[in-house]
């Protein structure tokens, strides 16, 4: 489904990431772990596009997407959410998920200006979608709320569903469950099952052990920008090198 | 509670005075005869709009004093233009629909003043502009005089005087506004006639602070005279660069820098310099023959005194503007097309910018007498013979 | 045709026009660097510099060295009261929001300026005479030297101040990074304080020997300012010889371009190569590529 | 839904005030100054589609105003073209310039981007003052005709403010359904945050582009209007100065609102009206509301206003209340 090929990326001197390579098989869930500092940030934001690898491919599928740009990736289905939740915090609930239909939409500036039919039309369906994917994520009750004005953990949610509204075929999550209470990473590792059911590949970086032994299916751990270890959650908990660089620092 | 009901009664006190006596002057006087003014105050021209407003201000006063014209008050409101046409134009409407008034003097400069002439031709109210450019007058249309001096006529100053030093090659330093551009046009289409060859053509920009490539440029270029055309600061900033490039030319300046500011700005590089000038700045070395030496000096010491600052040839326009209009009014009465008509008429008039002469064919009535050749000595003008 | 030292003056003109124009790109850079923030209103601390000093000689009568002192101590007030007032209270710290509020500021103290002091140009007297001084055919005036001087003396003191003291270090450390830098132990406030007050003493200090050279009004900080922001632009936002060798190059430019070119269009060739180089390299012609930071 | 509604009524009301006016104002000088607030409500929209929208600053809007002014300005004193194909070459002239530097211009972000669109203000002005034989130069451009249709020439203060205003509401009206559609919601997104919206799959570049595009073509016929009403235009009106003017504007007014543009736009131009007392003080106040509305105010004046009636509303129902109980 996604791979990448020897993704190596040098910023200024200092090498964030050497020779990476691994494949995320369909519908599967797959965890990327390592300590702080291991480049998975940086893998995300050059798979999304955001950065350009000193070297190295990428591939959805069996398209080469080494240097699309987010954009192009979003249309093809590729898309992600942020460690630090990246709202539209002006804008409300309902229209975040409407943004996430801006691909699935085609409505142009004039049209758009002039409010022909077929605009209005779309703008329709488009509310109605939306609607469908707060209710898919619990937030409807909260549709006409400023986005900056969530919680935290809604906040979360509403990045994830502003992300299903693009209607991908992977999604990549950074550190979900960062900042979320039991509770609600509980009703997370649920929401990703639900995900996957809709038969869409999900990556995620994440530092809660618990939840990335619980859903993923394979786990990818990075350290200090190499590929260390890549198998089943009980392999890699198994793995020396992993124990002595990662778990046995804890 | 106490205290409130003290106030509104001590405010309502002061208020009903208030009231009674603005009604009590309304009752016993006749109304003023309402003078409108659009000035550049404030703005990249306020070096010209401030002392207009101050010389109009100041003849409205002295009027109003001795009783007005027979017997009416004059009331003169001030519009600030800050130099910008839309503001002029917004302005000119204010005077004429909401505060009716008889006549418009001012604006300051030629963009303001083009760009009102379309709304007082139409509404039929007399303006005397105070601003140089030539089109304001030319060609002539029915409401619109003016006076301020022709930038031609200063230009016709200088180079008779270069003629007469057997000066023909020049160059010509000019700032790129529209004082500068006039002067440029002007410097450039009377040279033929002269038989003066403009040898280099250079230009600055308002906020420039060194000229010394352009003169640089004009001293490899074999000229015998340097003219700068512009207001300051930027000519003294010539001036200084001329003599710290160790130029020995001849340099002459507009009368855009006719005023003490710049012999102050400039310093020791203003010696030698020679202008094209209003009488004003020199009023007390006319000789006594002088046609316009009695309104000079009224003037001079009637601005000093109220002001404690000279006045200068740009206060002059404004006085020239209210004396004649006001001489208008009290012949023509208050009816705007008459007071246009008398305008036209005006024949002779000693003013500080020169002797005025209007007529059907010519709303600028000046010729190149108006301006005198003066040169810095000893930081202080004098009189070129 | 040339008069021999035609070329010669066009140098000497660049040049010191470029260290007036890279002595103000300085106070740009402190702060940008210290801060992320771009100060729109850096051209009206040399406006000030240059007309406290002038309201100082002639109000309070002192000699011209004090002045000079206490012009720079006023402008460095004022941009105290500056950051102060309107950086520090700013809770949405987005940079429109400070491309605006600087803006403000800018536009207020030159209205505040204009209201104490008029409308009137003031030229201050010239350090040490105003006999020019011949070189190889051209001349310059001995206050070019002053401007030299004292911009080479300045990026000595910035060098030394950032590289060795500890004051210094803070600084560029929270330029690097204001959370890692609050960790251990720097305040931040006060080094973005620090960083107005030595940008607005630096630009006052530019404002004040530049005044007897080209005078000083309440509105001459707008153009000196776009200038000193051009040269800090072409020499990468460094607050060392990068400015240097912008302003240089900029002021060259604007000579040679007024000399051989045309005179009107000089500030347009200024400009035009501030926008060549934001759209090429916007990290400045003197610098090697940036380092991206992850 | 209701929300739309609530909108529609809002700017029908306001479309009809505004278009009834006149007959409340016959003969009256605020009639003129009535045509200059829609010209610069005019420019305030055009801006705020691109700042208050997209998030973009623009530094350098006098320049759109100015090149539309003398495109159409230029094209009919010296050529004989009809005022209103004049105002279209103006539009399309502008939009085309903007087209072109928009790509490397709004690739840079923040203060770059800030300073970049101030240096081509400045070069446009320099090019509007310096190229003399095109322009007229500093001394201006005079005898520019009127607008007409048929027999009706928009050569007076009532027919002038009908012809601004109807093309001022209605770009207003398309800014508004704008706002509320699936571009005017990229946009936004744009402004809080580039790199989602990008991921969203929001192509940020071109539709920057074409924001910055139409808000050029709409400010250079603000600028065509301006020429044919005025009849004379000079460099002077399309500098800096006027660009920071448009921006206190919008600020003072509200960033993405189109009311907004109206009232930031009233009250600039009437301020000095006002200010007639303490005629020098207007600079310092402009500076002063920048900075204090962009601290404490940052929906500005509109917001404001609309803050307070929620207040006000909240206060009667909340009394309603407490009676009923």
């Amino acid at each position: 489904m996604l791979s990448v090929e020897g993704i190596t990326q040098i910023f200024g001197g200092l090498t964030a990431l050497e020779d990476v390579s691994f494949s995320v098989t369909p519908r599967s869930i797959t965890g990327i772990i390592g300590p702080n500092g291991a480049g998975k940030t940086t893998l995300f934001n050059i798979v999304t596009g955001l950065y350009t690898q000193t070297e190295g491919k990428v591939y959805l599928g069996e398209k080469n997407i080494s240097f699309f740009a987010p954009e192009t990736l979003a249309g093809l289905g590729l898309v992600r959410t942020f460690q630090n939740v990246e709202l539209f915090g002006q804008m409300s609930v309902l229209e975040n998920v409407m943004v996430g239909l801006h691909t699935k939409s085609k409505s142009g500036i004039f049209s758009c200006a002039f409010k022909l039919p077929g605009q209005i039309r779309e703008e329709k369906t488009v509310r109605e979608k939306a609607y469908r994917w707060l209710e898919f994520t619990g937030l409807v009750d909260e549709a006409d709320i400023a986005a900056c004005n969530l919680p935290f953990g809604k906040g979360r949610l509403l990045e994830i569903s502003r992300a299903m509204a693009v209607e991908p075929q992977i999604i990549l999550m950074d550190e979900p469950a960062a900042g979320l209470n039991s509770r609600e990473t509980a009703g997370l590792a649920e929401l990703i099952r639900k995900i996957q059911d809709l038969g869409i590949t999900i990556v995620l970086v994440e530092h809660d052990m618990e939840l990335v032994m619980d859903v993923c299916e394979s786990i990818v751990v990075l350290n200090l920008g190499k590929k260390l270890a890549h198998g089943t959650p009980r392999e890699i908990q198994e793995d020396k090198a992993v124990i002595a660089a990662y778990l046995g620092e804890d | 509670m106490k205290r409130g009901l003290f106030s509104k009664v001590v405010f309502s006190f002061i208020f009903t005075m208030l009231f009674g006596l603005m009604a009590g002057t309304l009752v016993f006087a006749a109304p003023p005869v309402k003078i409108g003014a659009l000035f550049s105050v404030s703005g990249p021209a306020a070096f010209l709009g401030e002392p207009e407003r101050n010389t109009a201000q100041m003849v409205v006063d002295e009027i109003n004093k001795t009783g007005g014209i027979k017997g009416r008050k004059l009331e003169l409101v001030v519009i600030d233009t800050q130099g910008d046409p839309a503001k002029a134009v917004q302005g000119v409407n204010k005077l004429i629909k909401d505060n009716k008034v008889v006549a418009i003097i001012g604006p300051s400069t030629t963009g303001d003043s083009m760009a009102v002439i379309p709304v007082v031709e139409k509404a039929g109210i007399p303006l005397i502009s105070c601003a140089a450019g030539i089109k304001i007058t030319e060609p002539v249309k029915k409401w619109v005089f003016k006076t301020a001096q022709n930038d031609g006529l200063a230009v016709a100053k200088i180079y008779e005087y270069l003629n007469k030093q057997k000066i023909s090659k020049i160059a010509i330093l000019t700032v790129s506004d529209g004082f500068g551009s006039s002067g440029r046009e002007q410097l450039a289409a009377h040279a033929k006639a002269f038989g003066i060859d403009i040898i280099s053509n250079e230009t600055y920009g308002p906020k420039d602070t060194d000229m010394t490539a352009q003169l640089t440029k004009i001293r490899a270029g074999g000229a015998q005279a340097i003219i700068c055309w512009g207001t300051n600061p930027g000519p003294a900033v010539v001036a200084r660069n001329v003599k710290q490039l160790g130029i020995k030319l001849p340099l002459f300046m507009s009368h855009g820098v006719s005023s003490k500011k710049f012999i102050e700005l400039a310093g020791p590089a203003a010696e030698g310099i020679i202008l094209p000038s209003g009488r004003v700045i020199v009023a007390n070395q006319m000789p006594k023959t002088d046609y316009q030496k009695k309104a000079l000096l009224s003037y001079v010491n009637g601005y000093k005194k109220v002001y404690k600052v000279e006045g200068d040839h740009f206060g002059g326009h404004a006085w020239d503007a209210m004396m004649l209009l006001t001489n208008a009014i009290e012949k023509a009465g208050d009816n705007p097309s008459a007071i246009r008509d008398q305008l036209e008429k005006t024949a002779k008039f000693a003013g500080i910018g020169g002797t005025f002469s209007y007529s059907a064919q010519d709303h600028a009535g000046l010729t190149k007498d108006a301006f005198v050749l003066v040169e810095i000595k000893n930081q202080n003008w004098k009189l070129v013979k | 045709m040339d008069h021999p030292g035609q070329l010669v003056q066009y140098v000497l003109t660049g040049l010191s026009n470029g260290a007036i124009y890279a002595l103000i790109g300085f106070g740009f850079a402190i702060i940008h660097n210290a801060t992320g923030i771009l100060n729109f209103a850096q051209g009206e601390f040399v406006m000030l510099g240059g007309m406290f000093t002038i309201f100082i000689l002639s109000f309070l009568n002192l000699p011209l060295i004090p002045a000079i002192m206490l012009a720079i101590i006023f402008s460095t007030l004022v941009g105290i009261l500056f950051e102060r007032l309107a950086i520090r209270p700013l809770k949405n710290v987005k940079p429109l929001s400070l491309v605006i509020i600087t803006i403000g500021a800018s536009i207020f103290i030159r209205g505040a300026a204009m209201l104490i002091w008029g409308k009137d140009t003031h030229a201050l007297p010239a350090f040490s005479g105003s006999n020019p001084l011949y070189v190889y055919g051209a001349t310059i005036m001995p206050q070019h030297l002053w401007i030299f001087g004292i911009t080479i003396m300045i990026i000595i003191a910035n060098k030394l101040f950032f590289s060795y003291s500890i004051l210094g270090k803070a600084m560029r450390a929270c330029a690097y990074n204001a959370h890692a830098a609050s960790l251990v132990g720097i305040d931040v406030k006060i080094m973005v304080l620090l960083s107005f007050m030595v940008s607005s003493a630096i630009g006052s200090m530019a404002g004040i020997i530049i005044a007897p050279l080209t005078m000083t009004s309440y509105d001459v900080g707008i153009m000196l300012g776009i200038k000193g922001f051009c040269a800090v632009i072409i020499g990468g936002m460094s607050s060392g010889l990068g400015t240097v060798l912008g302003g240089l190059l900029l002021g060259l430019l604007e000579s040679l371009g007024a000399g051989y070119i045309s005179a009107s269009y000089k500030d347009a060739i200024a400009f035009i190569i501030l926008l060549l180089i934001l759209f090429i390299r916007p990290e400045g012609l003197f610098k090697q590529k940036a380092t991206q930071r992850v | 839904m209701i929300k739309e509604k609530r909108q529609i009524l809002i700017f029908t009301l306001f479309a009809l005030i505004v278009l009834l006016a006149p007959l409340f104002l016959k003969g009256s000088y605020f009639l003129n100054v009535l045509v200059f607030i829609g010209i610069n409500t005019l420019l305030a929209v055009a801006l705020n589609l691109l700042l208050g929208y997209a998030g973009q600053i623009s530094l350098g809007h006098a320049a759109f105003f100015g090149l539309g002014a003398y495109v159409s300005g230029i094209l009919t004193t010296r050529f004989p073209v009809d005022p209103w194909m004049a105002l279209l070459a103006a539009a399309l002239c502008a939009a085309l310039l903007a087209f072109v530097i928009g790509f490397p211009i709004l690739k840079l972000k923040g203060h770059y981007l800030a300073m970049a669109t101030l240096g081509f203000g400045i070069i446009m002005y320099i090019f509007f003052n310096e190229t003399v034989d095109l322009t007229g130069g500093p001394s201006g451009l005079s005898g520019i005709p009127n607008l007409r249709l048929g027999q009706l020439i928009f050569d007076n203060d009532r027919n002038n403010y009908y012809l601004v205003w109807v093309i001022t509401l209605g770009v207003m009206l398309l800014s508004i359904n704008l706002s509320q559609s699936r571009i005017g919601r990229a946009l936004r997104a744009i402004n809080d945050s580039e790199v989602a919206a990008r991921v969203m799959g929001v192509n940020a570049r071109i539709l920057k582009v074409q924001i910055f595009t139409i808000s050029a073509f709409v400010s250079a016929i603000a600028g065509s209007l301006y020429a044919h009403t005025m009849t004379f235009i000079s460099p002077t009106s399309f500098g800096f100065n006027f660009s920071v003017e448009l921006l206190t504007m919008i600020i003072i007014g509200g960033l993405g609102s189109m009311y907004g543009s109206f009232l930031g736009a009233a009250i600039l131009t009437m301020l000095p009206e006002f200010l007639r007392v303490f005629r020098d003080f207007d600079i310092v106040i402009y500076g002063l509301m920048l900075i204090l509305i962009t601290m404490f105010m940052p929906k500005g004046l509109i917001g404001g206003l609309e803050a307070l009636f929620k207040i006000v509303i909240n206060k009667i129902k909340g009394g309603a209340q407490n009676v009923k109980r």
